[in-house]
């Protein structure tokens, strides 16, 4: 049924990606953990309020794809959106402001976590509504398509999305548009407390594409290399106007579903065993393995990131509210 | 009846007279707004070869191809979400639901997303969509093809809201819907379809967010919109055989909503009515009312009245379906009790 | 992938079913074309209004499935309703009120065609809105399934339907639950002008079966024999609590999409070809063949439902108009 | 702060003190018509192990099992259906949306069948329904979860619509909308969930279509609900040290709507002002403005006013936030500014 590419990876084969795509992917996964792990610190200080939901453990997925995407081409995000938003070229400082309500946010304040937009980068929006992206993303592909353009658009969305009327009438439309369109659906086993198994029937999400017609392709989505062998495949199929494909990560977030969550309904082996996968470990055994990068490289890179994600807080903290005049401007275009 | 904010826009010449149908006059809109604009398509359920349940887009695949003129399978949500993605990324999607009924389906679409992304992502991104829709009852179609949902619309920030009366203004206001870089929603009575007015060849617009005076009076004002203003023009008539004159203020838009007509109209007559096809509870009079009473209070001899629909789903029988929405003769008799009543 | 059922009708095997149940079927179909044609010709005579969706050329579909069926259990219709409710037993006095929009009428004349019901046969309404009635089905489902009851319910809907989010919500939660409900996709290759194929993404919508883990399986929908067979092991397998079926029933309708569509958009060698496959045609070559049902049988039954159906115009056409004072009753209950 | 009408229903003796969260009230209403009626059930996401977004459904699955308390996949099309075909054969099934906002997804359902059915099959059907969802802002969700939407479901005939402001009220509401034979859509105020207030061991109910003097007074009266009663009865203790005595009026039910009450009030105060946390324009405060002026026009010495929120979708930022929807301060000036204007 849907063909099973954790094969086509790294573990069983030398690394074929160049030296700079190796250390983009690196600081990219980097990014998002660090960046994460400081506005979790930040909520915990009580220096941010609102909804944060963690993408920790799941850095592989978004990183795999966006390190095969132009700046040019399109994605749409989630609620879990900071991985997707960074890996797609995410100004840290604007995303942290953002979170903090502040003006220099990308959002001026006014969308927070769940609505990071930068469209100057083709992120069309992380979303607060499970798999409203889906549709959204297929009237991106439709509008490349249109226009005569190759843009792709990358659709990203949790498992959570997989019952969704707005899969459906997303997937379906694109299969019959033929557009040029990747879905990429992020298996973390979780809604919330329901496990993807009681929320969605048959033997997986990647299996649907052939009720669509479509490429339905399960990866191993804390390999960041089986990922980015998968993505590379579909984003060239789309760009060709071949189609959509319908890919499934299985992944898992390492935190609870929001910052405010525990997860007491997992158990503890089960956390531990995915603990074991940590997608950013795993990518430094594979490259160190094959004399890719080295400790140094890791080194400068952490160093870098740290930095980066300081300047991030730093900014953002000393950046202002909006003023209360804000809150009637920009809701409509003139 | 007077159309006098709409022809400032149009050119200064004598208007040839020429008649046609409200759903050719929406054609040409989208037809000239195409022709003017490579960014516009339409996309929308039988929209091709079918024409539009209502004939609106007949004619337009042989012009425009199966590339402007998207024929969807029927899903409402992906209809009104594939104009968010389309719009977001520079196009202008005209989008069409057959019945304004089936945004039920569509509305986080539309209202999560369409209306609130631009504003959530900081003011950023530009949405130019037109949500077009067949509204109302009178033809038979039972409970679930014939609401009148403005209010729903009305009520979200980020949303335009557009419900015109003739064939000119469905024109001109289609076309500054297109125009227009935010989400409009506009409605289109079904009844209106098939009535005639006079409506220029060619490029006029009509702004959003103007009124129009469609009939001058003393006595009392009406507030309406869509098809109900035809009513409205026809009770007028009736009650200026009584010597009783009506000025009948035809909204237009509803978002954003010029009340100032109304208002001056009420400091004159001192009396108002407002009138709608919606269910009256809760409908879109609230909103009216509650504005002319603000402003025009010190003029009232009379609270505003409000005239809507009974508090029931459209009912199908013929007599029933007529019984429950404001007809010709309901307003003659509600205009009547507002003016004897105080 | 889906099963194909073609074959297990009567045209390679002698057919098994009562003599009452074959004139029951044969009664049912006619009395769906009777009725249908008689409310056609009421409506170019103006003697009605409003939208009529006509079934003929499809009748062999929900009376194969009907004759299954007992009088308690439930279905959910469509827009195309007036042949389920005659099959699930429907009145056709009250169903020809309520198209006149008579007091008498099953909906006492403010549902009209599109939302006829008989809660007492199971019928639990028509419906205007394509796709609706599958998650209203799956919950009557749950309520058979919560109160520990063997009813089935079987969920009638078009291929113009498959594409609606309400299909995808409303089929994988049936799955998740195992509920008794069949989904019976009357794949009539359009929905208005629209063909199938291109509202419809993949091979076929009972291939769908396989995604969300259910039997899928495809059949004649003019063989009311094989539609039959199919019928009753899917129902057999939802009363018996293994959970949901999809069937999908290819056949086409005779007339436009309502009453006013001339169908200017389908080939004329199209729609002969079909007519062809009539089947109540169908259905009578076979019984005759096998000696099973005679001339005589078919000239009473036509008689009686001539009768019938005259007497449900006549019926209709005596009846009151319902008083302006029932427009707001019946909205609330007590 | 006297609830005269609600203690009507409930025994005479003086009653226990037991405060208790505004959650874990809904939750004894659900828990007692669970165990009074095995028909009443519970569907929607994660209602189960989680316990329901905010908690109230927290315990149940242990004391029902899952054939009583049902997690669905997120589907809301689906849950609402589902319960059409629930209710319509015979259950109560009680619907949780975790947000108000992704009714969006759910109004095909929630407004052309559920509200719709029993009209259309002639008064026949009956759909005891009670869709529950969270509502309003304050919380830092951001737009696309926090919004009020009371208006889109007291505008539909065939539903009625329900907006606790206290524990008691909330219990005593709920109880009655799950006995109700009809579709009831109760909305929960998020902020209000984690408030505190004496609520009655065992059974009582409040019945719907009755509204509540809050706290009485002589200068100005305040119609509103939900939330806003809790600002408008702190606004009513500013005010009251500054010699203003402000009559507040809690509607509790939106529809039917009971505006007895504020009439009596308005026609002793003279002057009313309409307030909730939905956007203004379009708002519900329309309709009860509307029926305010027509049905004391004679007594009113002002204008009716209305507050409510600001003209856009709900902003993240804490300041922006808590400056889009009325506040207890810009409650107390609106008083100030009625008493004042005229
Ligand atoms: C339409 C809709 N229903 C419910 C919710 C509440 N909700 C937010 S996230 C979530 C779980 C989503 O699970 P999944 O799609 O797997 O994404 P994950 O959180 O696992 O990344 C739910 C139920 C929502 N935001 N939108
Ligand atoms: C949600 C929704 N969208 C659109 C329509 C308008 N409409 C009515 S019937 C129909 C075609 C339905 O096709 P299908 O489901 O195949 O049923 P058929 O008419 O072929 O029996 C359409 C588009 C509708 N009633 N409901
Ligand atoms: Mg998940
Ligand atoms: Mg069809």
């Amino acid at each position: 049924m849907a063909e099973n590419a954790s094969q086509s990876g790294s573990q069983n084969g030398a690394v074929t990606l160049s030296r700079d795509k190796l250390l983009w992917i690196y600081q990219a996964m980097m990014r998002i953990r660090r960046f994460e792990e400081a506005a979790e610190e930040a909520f915990r200080n009580a220096r941010m309020r609102g909804a944060l939901h963690f993408y920790i453990g799941e850095e592989a997925t978004a990183t795999g794809i966006c390190a095969e995407l132009r700046t040019d081409d399109y994605i749409t995000s989630t609620h879990r959106g900071h991985g997707h938003c960074i890996a797609k070229g995410g100004r840290l400082s604007k995303m942290m402001a953002e979170l903090y309500g502040r003006a220099t946010g990308y959002c001026g304040g006014k969308g927070g976590s769940m609505h990071i937009a930068d469209l100057d980068l083709g992120i069309l929006g992380a979303n607060g509504i499970v798999g409203a992206g889906i549709p959204i993303a297929a009237g991106a592909a439709l509008g490349a398509k249109l226009r005569g353009e190759d843009r792709v658009t990358v659709c990203f969305f949790g498992d959570g999305a997989g019952p969704t009327g707005a899969f459906h009438e997303g997937v379906n439309f694109a299969a019959v548009q033929s557009l040029p369109v990747i879905f990429v659906c992020e298996n973390n086993n979780y809604g919330m407390a329901t496990t993807s198994d009681k929320a969605n029937a048959g033997p997986s999400i990647a299996g649907r594409g052939v009720a669509y017609g479509i490429p339905g392709v399960e990866v191993d989505g804390n390999d960041v290399f089986a990922v980015n062998a998968v993505a590379r495949e579909a984003i060239d199929r789309a760009r060709s106007g071949k189609g959509p494909t319908l890919i499934e990560a299985e992944t898992y977030r390492f935190k609870g579903h929001t910052v405010h969550d525990m997860a007491p309904y997992r158990a503890k082996q089960e956390l531990e065993a995915w603990l074991k996968r940590d997608p950013i470990e795993r990518f430094k055994r594979v490259v160190e393995s094959q004399n890719l990068l080295t400790a140094e490289d890791f080194d400068r890179i952490d160093e870098d990131v740290v930095r980066e994600v300081e300047m991030a807080i730093e900014f953002a903290e000393a950046s202002p509210f909006p003023p209360l005049e804000a809150i009637e401007q920009g809701v409509y275009a003139d | 009846m007077t159309t006098t904010t709409a022809v400032a826009a149009v050119s200064q010449e004598a208007p040839q007279e020429r008649l046609i149908f409200f759903n050719q006059a929406l054609r040409e809109a989208i037809d000239e707004e195409m022709q003017r604009d490579p960014a516009v398509f339409v996309i929308g359920e039988e929209v091709g070869i079918w024409g539009g349940a209502y004939k609106v887009t007949e004619g337009l695949l042989e012009k425009y191809g199966e590339s402007r003129i998207i024929d969807t399978p029927i899903s409402e949500a992906l209809i009104a979400g594939a104009a968010v993605g389309a719009s977001i990324t520079g196009l202008r999607p005209i989008a069409e639901f057959m019945y304004s009924d089936f945004m039920g389906i569509a509305m986080d679409q539309i209202v999560n997303q369409a209306a609130k992304n631009r504003y959530m992502f900081g003011g950023k991104a530009t949405l130019p969509i037109v949500y077009r829709a067949s509204t109302g009852a009178g033809i038979g179609n039972a409970a679930q093809h014939t609401q009148s949902l403005e209010a729903w619309f009305t009520h979200i920030p980020g949303l335009k809201v557009v419900a015109p009366s003739t064939p000119y203004d469905a024109k001109g206001l289609l076309k500054s819907a297109i125009r227009d870089n935010n989400v409009v929603v506009f409605l289109e009575h079904k009844a209106l379809y098939a009535s005639r007015g006079n409506v220029p060849e060619g490029d006029y617009v009509v702004p959003l967010g103007v009124s129009d005076v469609k009939r001058e009076g003393t006595h009392a004002t009406i507030v309406t919109y869509a098809r109900q203003v035809t009513f409205a023009l026809e009770a007028a008539e009736q009650l200026a055989q009584e010597g009783v004159e009506v000025e009948v203020i035809d909204l237009r838009t509803l978002y954003p909503m010029d009340i100032s007509k109304a208002v001056a109209s009420v400091q004159k007559t001192n009396r108002a009515l407002v009138v709608h096809e919606a269910v009256q509870f809760g409908g879109f009079g609230g909103e009216i009312a509650s504005q002319i009473q603000q402003q025009a209070f010190d003029y009232l001899d009379a609270p505003v009245e409000r005239l809507g629909a009974l508090h029931s789903p459209v009912p199908f029988s013929e007599p029933l379906e007529f019984g429950s929405f404001p007809s010709v003769d309901r307003i003659v008799d509600a205009v009547r009790d507002l003016i004897v009543g105080v």
